[in-house]
């Protein structure tokens, strides 16, 4: 293997559970976002308009819909014969076997891998992040700097600063010399993106001596940042300003999906200098009936529209019938809402069908066996992917619906079918 | 069928003259229904029937086709024996003039396969179906060739190939652009044949220094050999000429054409490209019309068909239109019957209104 | 996903630990084998040349090399839209995560896979046999025999049937009334070639009651064949007779290695209507230089000879240099043997670089400290990957070399080298 | 590099001539090195570079260099925006014979990128090098184009292109196959220039209806622009006659010539066949030989150079000759100072030899 001299891993992670049924059956990645993308698409994209062609992602939940989707990175361009990209399961190895534990950990189970390519340095992204960003001017200030470790970070509302990692930075702002994960009295607003590069032989050897610490929970921004800020290292700050959102929960999803029709400037798919990749079937044109009204909403191939839809992410094949309505709300490949259904403020997943007359939102009823304040607000309905919802069903605000063969009254799901 | 059919595809047609649109194109190459090019039904129609050998003859301006169909893997045809094959002429050779199809590449290439029937398709004719029906009542009724054909005849424009056909599908008459046609028979042009007898046939027409073959040339040999026709009960949609392509796209876009078209029981394949999602604004207008990717819709679409990356601009309304791929329409358009090939950008304000019956035509990367 | 009539599932299993230092560091399947190939070579081209295009291969054992051998399965000519070669390593669900257990497991933790493909039949292979057979045959004879399982058996002389999983059928020779592992007194000489197809809905089912079932060791050979014959269902014979072995042990690997220059005909590499397909790196035409002699020998792109080889066996971009004498032997990719070094019977890993002088093999020495008995026989000598041994170092027979930094007496491992 | 230098391939040469061994392929696509083509050595230099957008212009008899460059995976050249791209002439614009480098064609397809400059090169020179320090000396030189040569002109034969230089490697003359050349320096078939350059030289020649452009055509504007010298101090070996090819051959079988070309410290690319290992019996004697995989040796190879896939039966000799992929050579055979193209048979004791100044060429695909 040649040598590279960049290389980037995506922590694809484990089970994203704040994003409930979504990520049953396939990892957050791999979740679908913006009617024509899957989440991976960003990391993937960025590293590619980057000019990095090797790429592991690094992923241990629920594999399948991933790999199938990343397959050897063909339509993000990564399908080299030296470097492309590769699919990082944990494995068994003649030691012994061992799940990721954590995102340094898993580092540190590929120490083999990223070694084949002799990489002065590496690139760690998050795969659950949605931003356009040109990492080859932030390893630029890496050199530069002659840092040991960069980290990307964006300034957020101070009032949102606890909810994030905080750099604290020397008067320069670009030296860090403090990190504090979700600080109550934060003293900066500079939250750490998740985004890092690391001069390879610095980290190897921390991942090496972390591993050994009894102590550390093997997680970059608890543990291996914290350890090279406690040994003087130069962990300098690239700062970001674009648009940049982690979309982690229920809510945050739903605010990137309508971001792409409220701030299409900031997120901008149409920039050809940095065009966003994505895999889709192959589908016809989609089709606008006479009867139809379509205002402030985008789709993409496949869909056909009868109804009306205000305010919606429709992705592939998705299908609205006559007098149906649907409003504020984010249509997976394959949705189909069926005549006079009404759906407010809703996400649904893949290939699910809404039956006519049905009910999708509205005021939330505590009461409804479908009710999930802890992953839902805001009136959020989310629907699992493969459900047929019973005709004239009732769905409110805050529900997560997901086929429960245990429910007798309140039951709206009539039968489930089999997504890929 | 992977081993028993191999596939032609004749991806070039001199006498169908599609004027500005044709200039850098064949008709194979010929971009149709919003996302797709006229060859990908043929090519469709023939993976969804299971055959993974086929060969793409060609001899006008084949650039734009080569690209378009790469390695084949867009229709899953990037195969290691079998696949995709496309066959340019064969220039090196004196005889031949690339004005047709280069009978010795096609020979060369045919007479090595052992597949038992072939069936040659041209690109003009736009249906979706799979032919394992065609294949079987071929190889059942003992014919030496069977020629797909439907009863479109009288609302086609020429040029156009009629049949008689005897009462046991046998085919009596050939008659090409007839100024009055005796029966309401039309290719589609689709014919199967055995491998061997179209490597014959070749061979032999090579022999006495003909060079040059087309699909009609195989239907006029109906005195020597036993040609059936089988009728094709779906929409075929025939281009032929600019005002067909006109009709026929206007026609695709309702039901149940439409469905019948894009929606059948089998895809239709074609290279897809990266584009961002279509966004419509709070103002836009759109009635009955089909929309690719890419596009930005502001103001109103009636009755159209839009590629890639069209840009309707606010104030500005487009009606009984085809937009080719990146078409940018400035604010305060009108557009009626109008084609507008790619790439070319409408200034604001203007005004263009075609006949129904004789749509303005717009070439390629032209700015009005 | 289209619906398949037939998906192939190959096991490439755990560690192959009878192959010692060779599967330290790679997954037996991906383990080289006969100058160009590496042994999964053989399972992926018999399905793509039977006609089958959608094939999962599970590891959960160092995945990287075979994965990236793997890849998308081009070389194959199974890189498929719909289907394809698929790595399908273990993962968590969300009701936990899991190993694979077993053989039966491993295949159980992939129903859904096997379901988006909706086959009538699943054919079950092993990533370690050396052999060409036509699956669609066996298919042919399975639906013809309205059969729920039919298992591949081959003829074994008498004397070795107690080392194989014995079928003993009726008198039509056809189906299998018993199933014997490794029967002291056999009472018939089919031997199981581990090579299964089975109906999917009936494998399907026994494979939830195996897993229900807390006695089950979850294999195809000990627990679901013994329970289908104890449920009378129908299980057919399919008799192979070519050229078959079992490479896991050293001794049958070198073996098999032998028989692509002794049994040519029978092997056969060079039938063009069955094909072995293998991905290999591009290196110019081999070269023999006029002090060369190359006798009974087989070897590839990239090497060059100024020695001798007799009876050997060279992967690409091997060197044998002015008076070195290799005999009986299998070179990896990329060995070199230095001037006046004598390779007498070993199977040398990747890379590996013997010093000049060097004597291998011969008369084993039990006190030798690499002697090791238990898995080398027959005065096989085995190297590991990317070793450089010392100039005139001595190695008997039966040793098997790695990288050892505790020995000081006796070390003739005088560095090691990155392997890719 | 990828996006500072562009590439372009000229495939064809209508000057060389290597006789029945050209009748089915241009000089691209010729067959050298055991398992190479001509245009894997000019490709590989471009990619080893670091150069990811490569133009290969060809206009003759391209179908098998087409087969062999399919969408460039082999070099790792499948690009989504750089990439591989085969231009083949446009046929369909009248102006164009066909016979030539198409420049319109030329011109359309490189007027369109942002890399600063291109490197042009030939096909029929074989060296292994990297292009930065030439890229470096040409950027700092400030002339207009450098082109790449060395001092071999003694040895090789014609057509042959030599140069006058001055101290400040300036050229201040440039002759074709001249009867007495004045120098030593010789053209290796390669230079740099500003890509607008290229692209004006380019709509020049075209606004004053040249259609006919080669590679000399720009050495030639020595008087007009700063054209400098740059010398190669490798090997290069030059075909461009059946001679050449031969000498050649037998040359790079032997170090340092060999290792100079095939084990430089950057690989050639080529596409990849699957073969079996060749396999040498307990009888065989080899010398001094490069052999291809497949191949099957029973009898006494010397100082020659096989193919893929060739046999050399028992009690055959085959000294001093090139073996094309899957030639057969029978028992009993002598084979000396011969080319055999490929797919052909040499029937048992057959006896051919030839002279080292004259080799026999037996074509391909013949039963001797």
């Amino acid at each position: 293997m040649p040598k590279k001299n960049m290389v980037a891993m995506i922590l694809a992670g484990g089970q994203g559970s704040r994003l409930g049924v979504l990520t049953n059956n396939v990892a957050k990645p791999a979740v679908p976002f913006g009617s024509r993308y899957r989440i991976i698409d960003f990391p993937l994209s960025n590293c590619s308009n980057s000019g990095i062609d090797t790429v592991g992602v690094l992923t241990q939940y629920q594999p399948l819909d991933l790999n199938t989707y990343v397959g050897t990175g063909h339509p993000w361009d990564l399908d080299r014969n030296n470097g492309g990209a590769f699919i990082l399961p944990p494995y068994q190895k003649i030691e012994g076997m061992d799940w990721y534990k954590n995102t340094a950990n898993a580092i540190y189970q590929n120490i083999n891998f990223i070694d084949n390519f002799m990489p002065n340095y590496v690139l760690i992204l998050s795969g659950d992040h949605i931003y356009k960003m040109n990492y080859d001017l932030m390893l630029k200030q890496h050199i530069e700097e002659k840092a040991d470790a960069t980290i990307a970070v964006l300034e957020v509302p101070w009032d949102e600063a606890p909810r994030f990692g905080i750099m604290n930075t020397d008067e320069s702002g670009r030296n860090i010399i403090e990190f504090e994960e979700k600080p109550a009295e934060p003293k900066s607003n500079l939250a750490s993106m998740g985004i890092y590069i690391f001069t390879w032989s610095v980290l190897r050897k921390e991942l090496l001596a972390d591993e050994e610490n009894p102590d550390s929970s093997h997680d970059f921004g608890k543990d291996i940042i914290p350890s090279m800020l406690s040994q003087d290292m130069k962990l300098s700050a690239y700062h970001f300003s674009g648009y940049w959102k982690d979309v982690g929960t229920i809510r945050s999803l739903w605010d990137a999906n309508m971001d792409i029709l409220d701030k299409q400037d900031e997120i901008n798919f149409r920039d050809s200098a940095w065009r966003i990749y994505s895999r889709n079937p192959v589908k016809p044109a989609h089709y606008i009936s006479s009867e139809a009204t379509v205002k402030n909403s985008c789709m993409t191939d496949g869909c056909v529209v009868y109804g009306e839809a205000e305010h919606t992410v429709l992705s592939h094949s998705c299908v609205i019938e006559e007098g149906a309505i649907v409003k504020d709300s984010v249509l997976m490949p394959g949705v189909k809402v069926r005549k006079g259904a009404i759906v407010d403020k809703a996400i649904i997943g893949m290939n699910t069908i809404i039956g006519e007359g049905c009910k999708i939102g509205g005021k939330p009823d505590p009461q409804n066996p479908y009710y999930n304040k802890k992953l839902c607000s805001d009136e959020i309905v989310v629907l699992d992917r493969g459900l047929i919802i019973k005709d004239n069903a009732v769905i409110p605000g805050n529900c997560m619906v997901e086929h429960r063969p245990d429910l007798t009254e309140g039951n709206v799901v009539e039968d489930v079918v089999q997504v890929w | 069928m992977y081993n028993k059919v191999i596939g032609l595809i004749l991806a070039d047609d001199l006498a169908i003259n599609l004027g500005e649109l044709s200039y850098s194109r064949g008709i194979g190459a010929m971009p149709f229904g919003g996302r797709y090019r006229l060859i990908d039904f043929a090519l469709s129609n023939f993976v969804n029937t299971g055959m993974l050998t086929i060969g793409v003859s060609t001899f006008l301006k084949y650039r734009s086709l080569m690209d378009h169909l790469g390695t084949g893997a867009a229709w899953d045809l990037d195969r290691m024996n079998q696949g995709l094959h496309i066959l340019p002429p064969n220039y090196g050779l004196e005889a031949h003039s690339g004005e047709s199809y280069d009978l010795t590449g096609l020979w060369d290439f045919y007479r090595d396969f052992s597949h038992p029937y072939i069936i040659i398709s041209t690109c003009h004719c736009v249906f979706n179906m799979t032919y394992e029906d065609f294949i079987e009542t071929h190889i059942n009724s003992g014919a030496d060739m069977t020629v797909l054909y439907n009863e479109d005849g009288y609302r086609c424009g020429s040029p156009i190939t009629f049949f008689d056909i005897d009462e046991n599908n046998r085919i009596t008459g050939v008659y090409y652009n007839p100024e009055k046609p005796k029966s309401n028979n039309t290719s589609v042009g689709t014919l199967i044949m055995h491998r061997e007898l179209f490597v014959d046939l070749l061979s032999n027409m090579m022999s006495r220094g003909i060079q040059d073959a087309s699909f009609l040339t195989f239907l006029r040999m109906f005195k020597t050999y036993d040609i059936r026709g089988y009728k094709f009960e779906g929409e075929a949609l025939r281009i032929n000429s600019i005002q067909s392509y006109f009709n026929e796209t206007m026609r695709v876009l309702s039901d149940p054409v439409r469905s019948q078209i894009f929606y059948g029981e089998y895809p239709i394949y074609t290279k897809v490209k990266d584009e961002a999602p279509t966004y419509y604004n709070d103002s836009c207008v759109v009635d009955n019309s089909m929309i690719s990717d890419g596009c930005v819709i502001q103001g109103t679409v009636q009755d159209s068909m839009l590629f890639r990356g069209v840009t309707v601009s606010g104030q500005s309304t487009v009606n009984n239109s085809i937009l080719f791929q990146d078409t940018f329409v400035s604010e305060g358009c009108q557009l009626e019957n109008v084609i507008v090939d790619k790439n070319s950008v409408i200034r604001p304000g203007t005004k263009l209104i075609g006949n129904p019956n004789y749509p303005i035509v717009i070439g390629k990367g032209v700015i009005v």
